[in-house]
């Protein structure tokens, strides 16, 4: 392990050889935007919203998975940048069917609050509207697979913290969608723990407690990284 | 089943370079017994056009006859001119007779003796097949791709026992350095610093894999060249095993390629019992040994990372580069991943010299490619011409151009992360940097040439369906961007889209091309920009006029938005 | 010479709750009237839609033939159209009937008792969609309603020519 | 009863049924070590035995390779060579590679639509035709191509392809 020195945004930091970018300026108070990415979960590497410019190099680079060199220049922020996440965030809103005013997240939502960080105020391209039922077969939990955006954040912490791996994605492109077991009804799942942690980590208000109404659902992702510390304190 | 005899007995293991020399020879001598060989294609065309029919009655006619003695029918691999399938070739009376069936048994062996028939020969001279030049298609059709003895009378496994006794790993890997072989999966990454990278790499657990999962739509070289020539590929895997010092090799093969998967499997087998796989290979310390994995028919297997993670038994979804395999691949351990045709390029090169290999091609492109001609053409089949060949000759002069007095319009290579090349660029030399610089790709190698009766803005729909159909669905601007765009084609081919729409599609490949986290995302893009490029008419007159120039995507000259006919 | 500004708010496939915000403003209403002609709302008793109108504000989505009709005709007249609210903005709420047909929805609520489709109730379009898939939209308002904070600051930005960072102040669902 | 079901020795799991085909599978796991990348691979085997996947094979093979049922389910819905439900007792599939559809491979697909009524990857009611695709399978040489009950026939048009259709809808 070594210290490098590295340019992000025309600021002269330090991180370690074995950080990633997003770690670096994440600890420097550089924002990048992430969706899929989370602490204490591996790296998954597909929202693509934490790609950034490296100089030297033609194509884009996820933040999450790259790591630091030393003398590495990278920007964060450019208006192509800007366009590209613009345009995956308007994607996820076509995609399911995001009524943020009656979703129980509303104002609790990642993909709410990464929209409005981007500067995006109406969705140019066509909705899709796919048709998807919801699962509320949980004694203490509700699955609304309108509002999931496949970051597979429920799929790891249940797989990589849990230990149960209930959930996965079944199907491919487009009709890839969340299942538990065989594609059972989650009440019906003998592999839940009904730990809730897939509740915590889902970034938007795909992933609910029963009874909670619009607005009224707030996540704790954060408790992940603190189990991550326990887990590895026992060791 | 007629030439069980002396010659064939006694199974032996080839330990050393005598040994394959010996069998060599007594396997000429059992070829040199007959009067003349019989190879009947067995490829996919000649198969489904007959050729198992005109196998069985041409065994069992000389069977009759009593001339098993004379006349040695095999099965044979493809000739490659597929358009006039069913295939048999006779040797060394040197004649290809076309579109054969069983009716025509009586008059083959009959002239057998004498003179070959006119009508039913192929002229084997043609351009066709005088402007090829072989190397991994060498011996065409005149290897029976279940005996390993046909390959090793033709000098199979002497590179492999050569780098074996004589080579040391870092020497491999210089030849094959030298000799400027590329990637032939397309994207033309150089074969010879992948190895040096696997080979630096530091653990005692290293693999190999062949990647046969030729996903492109209209490419079936692949296919061809697993079914026909096995053993050549396995040669390449092995001394590849050799040169990166790893023991275990995969092949992994789609499973529609049911025959490919039985004859490498078999391949494999014969390798083992000859000892030229498992422990000790030619009386050295080097151990390899190969298995077969099928896939389970996902386009995106063709991406590398991907093609691990099937491997591994999971949903084949890519993961971002860097770690590359070569550092970090099939279970975590280093990892060489090559396509077919570049093992198929391996064992050649050791036999002739790197020199010999790097005098066929371009400057930058050395070497040879198998292509999969096919649509709108004569001559549809496999070839195997010198990079540095035009488009047009490619076109023109193998492939007898368009027919039925229709005109040529455009060339697609590339497969679905490919492009669209018109008439104006056919002087376009086929190398990896001049179709990049066209806008296309050299991908695994085929080539559709379409006629004026088809439109370029449905081609590129009918690639988006694909590419979205075949998103793994992992990173979002593949799997929401493809189905974006393939709506905004399917509004162009309505008739019903405005020039804002096409700015949007414009802007949307920006964003799918740059973000995606895979080849498949990246690429899917290129047949929209291309056709957008060199046929940009097209789109504006489904948009501004709304009718289909070519007329397929709604009768000629009539309004798109009418509704159809309703009876 | 009357050289305020003219503003008209319409109503499309919306709650009403978009308008009850403007209303919200309480007292500004009449700082803003100083500056503007109110010439056609549901607020106000005009049956036609002027020509020329300098700001009109949209609440609703489109949802049928009649909506269509009417938002083609606006924007014809307006200069500056602005989508207000998320039902304009997203389609929100109305779009939930979106992955059903139009067919299962007329079933549902006819209960198959009364004729699907009354000649006098507009048609139902196949999907209730945002107000610019239709026509161009110049400002958008998101907010579930936007409360008249918002609606009375972007009013003044527009009123005065200044750009308004929308972001800022409102989003999605707000 | 309680020592007859002991929780961590799945691999000498008795299959679902007495069905000599089982025997196959347990094989092929067997080969792999139970190792989880035999995953593919036995479920192929199932399906070339039994012709399809149902729940019950897929509990099988998941809890003797040690495996999460919704990974085994992901997997089987990723790839596209797996059926979750029988197929008809004849099968059509269609090629849509590049070069059948350059040579008119949807006229086909019209032309089994039209005597069937089938649209792409549906069964007939009676359980007797399936309409399949594929992604090329390597007979752009004779496009455009369809394999029929196992068999490749090239050089299609839409009354040859009616011709043979209609041989599977009047045979009993």
């Amino acid at each position: 392990m070594r210290v490098v020195t590295l340019t992000i945004n025309d600021q002269l930091l330090s991180g370690r050889d074995d950080e990633t970018i997003l770690q670096v300026a994440k600890a420097h108070n550089i924002q990048i935007p992430t969706l899929c990415q989370l602490d204490g979960l591996s790296t998954w590497g597909g929202c693509r919203l934490c790609l950034v410019h490296i100089h030297g190099s033609d194509k884009l680079s996820p933040a999450c998975v790259t790591k630091v060199t030393e003398g590495m220049v990278v920007e964060t922020e450019s208006e192509r940048l800007n366009k590209y996440r613009h345009t995956i965030v308007e994607m996820l809103y076509t995609e399911g069917n995001h009524i943020c005013s009656v979703c129980v997240s509303n104002n609790n939502c990642e993909l709410q609050s990464t929209a409005q960080n981007l500067g995006i105020d109406h969705i140019s391209l066509p909705y899709l509207y796919p048709s998807r039922t919801v699962d509320a077969s949980h004694e203490r939990f509700v699955f609304d697979p309108n509002r999931c955006i496949l970051c597979t954040r429920c799929v790891r912490v249940c797989d990589e913290i849990e230990g149960a791996h209930t959930w996965d994605v079944a199907g491919r492109g487009i009709n890839s969608h969340l299942i538990t077991d065989l594609n059972e009804a989650w009440g019906e799942s003998t592999s839940c723990t009904s730990c809730g942690k897939c509740v915590e980590v889902c970034p938007t208000g795909s992933l609910y407690e029963k009874g909670k109404a619009g607005g009224e659902m707030v996540k704790h992702a954060e408790f992940l990284t603190y189990i991550e510390e326990m887990r590895k304190n026992h060791k | 089943m007629n030439a069980n005899n002396l010659n064939n007995s006694k199974a032996q293991t080839i330990r050393s370079n005598d040994d394959l020399l010996l069998c060599a020879e007594r396997e000429k001598d059992r070829q040199a017994q007959y009067k003349q060989n019989l190879f009947v294609c067995m490829g996919t065309a000649c198969q489904s056009c007959g050729s198992t029919e005109v196998l069985k009655a041409l065994s069992s006619r000389i069977k009759d006859l009593g001339l098993e003695k004379d006349y040695l029918i095999s099965p044979g691999g493809c000739q490659g001119n597929c358009s006039q399938a069913p295939l048999v070739s006779v040797h060394p009376q040197n004649v290809l007779y076309q579109n054969i069936s069983p009716q025509n048994t009586n008059d083959i062996i009959g002239s057998l003796k004498g003179s070959p028939i006119k009508e039913l020969s192929c002229d084997n001279q043609s351009s066709f097949f005088a402007r090829q030049t072989r190397i991994v298609t060498e011996y065409r059709g005149l290897l029976n791709p279940e005996r390993i003895e046909d390959y090793i009378a033709v000098g199979g496994f002497s590179s492999l026992l050569k780098v074996l006794t004589q080579m040391s790993p870092s020497q491999v890997i210089q030849e094959i350095t030298c000799s400027g072989l590329r990637g032939r999966g397309g994207a033309g990454y150089p074969t010879g610093l992948k190895w040096s990278t696997v080979a630096k790499a530091n653990d005692s657990q290293k693999y190999v894999i062949c990647n046969a999962d030729e996903g492109d739509p209209g490419a079936f070289m692949n296919r061809n060249v697993l079914e026909d020539y096995p053993y050549k590929i396995l040669e390449g895997m092995t001394i590849a095993g050799y040169a990166v010092g790893a023991n275990q090799g995969y092949v992994y093969v789609r499973a529609e390629y049911d025959v490919a998967v039985k004859r490498v499997e078999n391949a494999i087998k014969n390798m083992q019992r000859l000892a030229l796989l498992g422990n000790s290979i030619g009386n050295t310390s080097f151990n390899f040994n190969l298995e077969v994995r099928v896939g389970g028919g996902a386009f995106v297997c063709g991406e590398e990372t991907a093609l691990i993670a099937s491997i591994e038994g999971g949903r084949a979804l890519p993961s971002p580069r860097p770690p590359y395999p070569a550092e970090s691949g099939l279970w975590g351990h280093p990892t060489l991943i090559n396509n077919v045709e570049t093992y198929g390029h391996i064992a050649p090169i050791i036999r002739n010299g790197s020199q010999w290999f790097a005098n066929i091609g371009t400057q930058k492109s050395k070497g040879t490619k198998t292509f999969a001609l096919s649509g709108c053409i004569k001559n549809t089949g496999l070839v195997e011409v010198a990079l540095g060949t035009t488009l047009r000759e490619m076109i023109f002069d193998i492939g007898g151009g368009v027919p039925e007095g229709r005109k040529f319009k455009a060339v697609q290579t590339g497969g679905p992360a490919g492009g669209c090349i018109p008439e104006s660029q056919l002087d376009a030399s086929i190398d990896y940097e001049s179709l990049k610089s066209l806008g296309s790709f050299m991908g695994s190698g085929g080539m559709i040439v379409m006629d004026d009766s088809s439109c370029m803005v449905d081609v590129a729909k009918y690639f988006m369906q694909f590419c979205a159909a075949e998103s793994c669905g992992k990173c979002i601007p593949c799997r929401v961007g493809t189905v974006h765009i393939y709506d905004l084609l399917n509004k162009i081919t309505k008739g019903e889209a405005s020039l804002e729409d096409l700015s949007q599609l414009e802007s949307l490949c920006d964003v799918v091309q740059n973000t995606s986290l895979c080849g498949l995302g990246q690429g899917a893009p290129n047949p929209v920009l291309s056709t957008l490029h060199f046929f940009k008419d097209e789109y504006i007159a489904h948009i501004v006029d709304h009718i289909c120039p070519a007329g397929a995507c709604g009768p000629k000259g009539q309004d798109l938005r009418r509704p159809a006919c309703v009876l | 010479m009357n050289n305020k500004k003219t503003l008209a708010t319409v109503w499309l496939d919306g709650c009403s709750g978009c308008h009850m915000s403007i209303l919200d403003m309480d007292e500004r209403l009449l700082e803003l009237l100083t500056h503007v002609d109110l010439v056609y709302s549901p607020l106000v008793d005009n049956k036609t839609f002027p020509e020329n109108v300098d700001i009109t504000l949209v609440e609703g989505a489109v949802s049928s033939d009649e909506d269509l009709h009417k938002i083609k005709m606006i924007r014809e007249k307006t200069k500056i159209l602005v989508s207000l609210g998320d039902c304009a903005v997203t389609a929100n709420v109305p779009s939930m009937r979106n992955p059903l047909s139009v067919g299962a929805i007329l079933e549902r609520v006819s209960d198959g008792s009364v004729i699907r489709q009354p000649a006098d109730v507009p048609l139902l379009l196949a999907n209730a969609q945002p107000v610019h898939n239709y026509v161009k939209v110049d400002v958008f308002v998101p907010g579930c309603p936007p409360s008249a904070n918002v609606i009375h600051s972007i009013l003044m930005d527009l009123l005065s020519n200044r750009k308004t960072n929308i972001n800022k102040i409102t989003r999605f669902g707000a | 009863m309680p020592s007859s079901s002991p929780i961590n020795a799945p691999h000498s799991m008795a299959p679902p049924t007495d069905d000599p085909r089982w025997r196959l599978v347990d094989t092929t796991m067997r080969h792999y070590g139970y190792a989880p990348n035999a995953l593919i691979e036995t479920l192929r085997i199932v399906q070339e035995s039994f012709g399809y996947l149902d729940a019950i094979a897929m509990k099988y093979i998941a809890r003797s390779l040690r495996m999460p049922l919704s990974k085994v389910y992901g997997v089987v819905t990723f790839y596209g060579l797996f059926r979750l439900k029988p197929p008809g007792e004849h099968t059509c599939t269609v090629c849509l590679g590049t070069a059948c559809y350059i040579k008119g491979a949807k006229n086909l697909l019209d032309a089994v639509k039209l005597c069937t009524g089938l649209l792409l990857g549906q069964t007939s009611a009676d359980n007797k035709i399936s309409l399949l695709s594929c992604r090329c399978f390597g007979a752009c040489g004779i496009a455009p191509a369809a394999i029929l009950d196992g068999q490749v026939i090239g050089n299609l048009n839409s009354s040859e392809m009616e011709k043979h259709i209609r041989k599977w809808t009047v045979s009993k």
